[in-house]
């Protein structure tokens, strides 16, 4: 496989595409100080509300940095494609989130990530800032159970950042965002799979082949080795295998009220998501759940990758409302849901 | 040389840059195997990113203490990524104890990959022997050690130290990862050397190269 | 290229996709008489109002029947992958979508469309129903401008269904209706350039293939050839090859206000869209001509076919106020814009 | 062969089935040229859409007008492609000429073809010359209104359009497409036979092999 983008280079992919989006989305987001990697929403943060912040690497979008706006994030900072953003930035970004009721950093599981977010928020603590830190870890292809920390967060921190938001929207203090935050993440799994590889610009080259009529299942957003390599399967069997999975890990029962999202990598058309929409469906009727919410399509992508994951919550009545609580930024909205 | 400057350091920095970019290719192989593959590439940038912070100062009277936290925080602004960071986090170890003019060369450095290495332990909540960077930073440590024991000179210790970083590094080879996204391939993580341990190495070979030769 | 999607079978890939949305989003979308291939909103039409009706092949989610739904078109009738739907389809579609206004079929311009859509105008009219079809011709790649009613319809179709739907549902008369819509489509150029080919399920192989290094410029959305097949060029270089051959025909001058789409053909990663977008603000400065609107994602694809297409609809005020009248469909919304 | 039933066009229909089947990846290659590939898929599905259709039907004493408007709906239900709903307009143009029993199997052949000719011409606004199954469809006439000319016989009479067919398909390959998705392609859609022309040919092989046969 040989790298083909439509890009200028490899060295000003990340800045150019985020001088794109300012320039696109420059009444709705805004760069802070000037700072391109610092991306805050356009008006000025609403007193007294936790803010709510993320960060992660290039090259997954809409995550990270299409969730921030109304209603969902208040500010993200961005790293080069796959690669954590500097401590530095991220405490600029909790800085100014904070108006004064703390701020809750809400990431995936990824070690560089980790280790910025905590010197960030030593640098926040000595500046007096309150900090709560979650990182999601919803991939349960990555670890078993028993290692449940060890996870990777994957396309389940839409859910989380979503509760989050619509907590924090409603004026939760920091302490009851983080809990009702870490009580969504206790309901949400997540399980992908890959159908080809894709390239950072600057590699040039994929980190890995999948063999033509071969498929990764358990695969990471960055290419991370999965469970195994298996042959191709058809929409009905992929379903089956990564929903036993899911629900293996966090049994589903009748009457159970529930939240699906099908992820598009990135190169995996929406027809196709569609039809593993509907064998989910089945899946879940079969075990007598209902699916109350959907999001299909592409939520968190790796570049040109093709593949899908699939994101379960669990529901009960205020993680219900927290779902439904309208957003709105320039890459995700419910408005029209 | 038993008088190092900040000038030095940057120098030094100089020859670490061009064994990462020498060795760009093959730390993307390595971290390709459970990794993302993104090693030579933010090696790259980080120690460039050290290279223009400090070339923009005057370093000539700087504390060695006051350079490594300059490039600790340089490394983590241009290169963010785990092993940034972590390296971040050793130099500021390293800072804390190397101490000051009245002690030997060797005894410094020593002094320097201890802090590094419980800076790094901290940070990143790992140990030796989880087939990262740290093996090959306690390969060096160890030689460091057992060369500052027997008396020897600068130049032995920092031979020393760098194919006591090579050993380290090629003991991951048969470990299991536990940190990082090589975790995730469990067993399979045995069989290649840790990308992050080559890095060790060849900054410990860099820095015996500047010594040696100068 | 194998072919490697996620799916069952290629018989049942557009019904399977079909079943996925109706179960997705039954709430906003049915089944007309239970017919999969007939798709209208859900609600009952409004008495009085313009019906305003689509219909095309499968495999360009969310073109076309994505763009069903508030504010967008009442119903569209579904045909296979690349293949138009029969014209007893689009005549049940035309009668229901008919609230004693008349019907604008609003489509682009394929041959077995063109077809269909002209027994089905007949066939109504023979009912007594109203009808005005328009064509839509904005592909400037396709054909020269003395031979503009030739021309393919690409992503155009997006403004130009915008157009008229916020025109009928602002209760304008089918002649209004069609008159604005031809202003508007009088005032839309596109064009694209494929990176790598897509295959039908039934096909099971590419139509073509694209050389490791080249690039198509100016192919079509079911992979038509282009003007000529190129050596990848820069994203800056490409934008303004094609912003060139697109102001070429509709010359665009300082002061001129405009709406931009950057369209995504399915397996070109977001990122790359908004290093476009950033390239196509510069050229548009450069003529000083000035951006009102853009919309940059997956508007119209191909399934997996990398590649992007560029379509600028100059705006005047009536233009600009359509644009911007509220649309909301399971696929496509501007509510958060 | 001179008495014709529904039954028969049923027959032919299949066998004209299996003509597209075992042709459909040649189909897919010449559509691929110019246009999207699936004329072998599109033929496969219209053609099998007819013989379901008529397979639910009393055909034994259905006048033969009105079998070719049931199969040309069902064409254009079961293959609503270009040339699918070209076949429809066809079968309609040619059903209104196809008259009654009262003539001989080569005047109702001659004029039910005659009649799909300028079906199609005023359905899609095109015209023999233009690298499309008309020229198939034209090399058949011709060589029908000879034969008839020459008083041949029924089964002369199918194979003389079988292989006027397929001169006028094979003389598609010289030409320029200006209809369809080929025409983007201009003076580059020449050198290659046009798909819907072989189409063309392969329907008016199958019914001389099925009149001959029979
Ligand atoms: N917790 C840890 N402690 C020490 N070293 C680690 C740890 N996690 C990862 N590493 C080192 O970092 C290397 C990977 O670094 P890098 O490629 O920057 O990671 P990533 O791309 O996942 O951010 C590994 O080879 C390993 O040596
Ligand atoms: N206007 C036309 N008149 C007659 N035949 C046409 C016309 N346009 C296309 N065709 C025929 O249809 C064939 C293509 O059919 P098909 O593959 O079904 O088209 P599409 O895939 O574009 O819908 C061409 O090879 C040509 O013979
Ligand atoms: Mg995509
Ligand atoms: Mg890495
Ligand atoms: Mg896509
Ligand atoms: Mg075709």
């Amino acid at each position: 496989m040989v790298m083909k983008k439509i890009m200028n280079s490899a060295d000003s992919f990340c800045d150019e595409m985020l001088e794109g989006i300012y320039l696109a989305h420059g009444d709705k987001v805004k760069a802070l100080d000037g700072d391109l990697r610092v991306l805050v929403r356009a008006g000025s943060p609403r007193a007294g509300k936790v803010g709510i912040v993320t960060a992660g690497g290039s090259g997954h979008l809409p995550v990270f940095l299409g969730y921030v706006g109304e209603g969902m994030l208040d500010a993200c900072a961005v790293g080069n494609v796959f690669a954590s953003p500097s401590a530095s930035k991220m405490q600029k970004m909790i800085e100014h989130a904070d108006q004064g009721s703390g701020v809750l950093c809400l990431y995936g599981n990824y070690g560089g990530d980790n280790m910025n977010f905590d010197m960030a928020c030593e640098f926040a603590d000595i500046q007096g800032i309150k900090t709560a830190q979650i990182r999601v870890c919803d991939d349960v292809a990555s670890a078993p159970l028993e290692n449940a920390e060890k996870r990777r967060g994957v396309a389940g921190m839409i859910y989380a950042w979503k509760i989050a938001a619509a907590a924090a929207d409603k004026m939760m203090s920091l302490d009851e965002v983080t809990a009702v935050t870490r009580r969504a993440l206790g309901n949400i799994r997540s399980m992908g799979i890959a159908l080809s590889p894709c390239i950072v610009p600057q590699a040039g080259k994929p980190t890995f082949e999948i063999a033509a009529d071969e498929m990764e299942i358990g695969m990471g957003i960055h290419g991370e080795v999965g469970i195994e390599v298996s042959k191709m399967k058809s929409a009905d069997e992929i379903v089956t295998l990564m929903m036993d999975k899911i629900v293996g890990d966090m049994p589903l029962s009748e009457g159970d009220r529930i939240a699906v999202l099908v992820n598009g990598l990135g190169g995996t058309p929406m027809e196709e998501l569609y039809i593993c929409y509907k064998a989910i469906t089945e899946y879940v009727e079969d075990i007598g759940a209902v699916i109350d919410s959907r999001y299909v399509g592409e939520y968190a992508t790796s570049m040109e990758m093709a593949g899908m994951s699939i994101t379960v919550m669990k529901l009960d009545d205020e993680l219900s409302e927290l779902l439904d609580h309208p957003a709105s930024t320039p890459f995700f909205t419910n408005l029209n849901m | 040389m038993n008088r190092m400057t900040g000038n030095d350091i940057l120098e030094i920095f100089k020859f670490i840059e061009v064994e990462m970019r020498e060795n760009s290719s093959h730390l993307i192989h390595l971290d390709s195997f459970g990794g993302d593959g993104d090693l030579g590439i933010s090696m790259c940038q980080g120690f460039r990113g050290i290279i223009e912070e400090l070339s923009n100062l005057d370093l000539s009277d700087m504390e060695l203490k006051d350079v490594f936290l300059k490039a600790a925080m340089a490394i983590n602004e241009y290169s963010p990524s785990s092993l940034g960071t972590i390296l971040c986090a050793g130099m500021i170890g390293g800072a804390k104890m190397i101490g000051t003019e009245s002690e030997s060369f060797s005894v410094r450095y020593r002094n320097f990959v201890a802090g590094a290495l419980d800076g790094i332990m901290q940070r990143a909540g790992s140990k030796r022997g989880e087939k990262t960077i740290l093996d090959a930073i306690g390969g060096a440590l160890d030689a460091l050690e057992k060369s500052i024991a027997s008396g020897d000179s600068p130049e032995d210790a920092v031979q020393a130290a760098s194919s006591g970083a090579r050993d380290g590094m090629e003991a991951t080879k048969d470990m299991i990862a536990v940190h990082g996204r090589a975790a995730y391939r469990k067993e399979n993580s045995r069989g290649y050397v840790d990308g992050g341990a080559t890095v060790g190495m060849l900054i410990f070979k860099a820095v015996s190269e500047y010594v040696v030769g100068n």
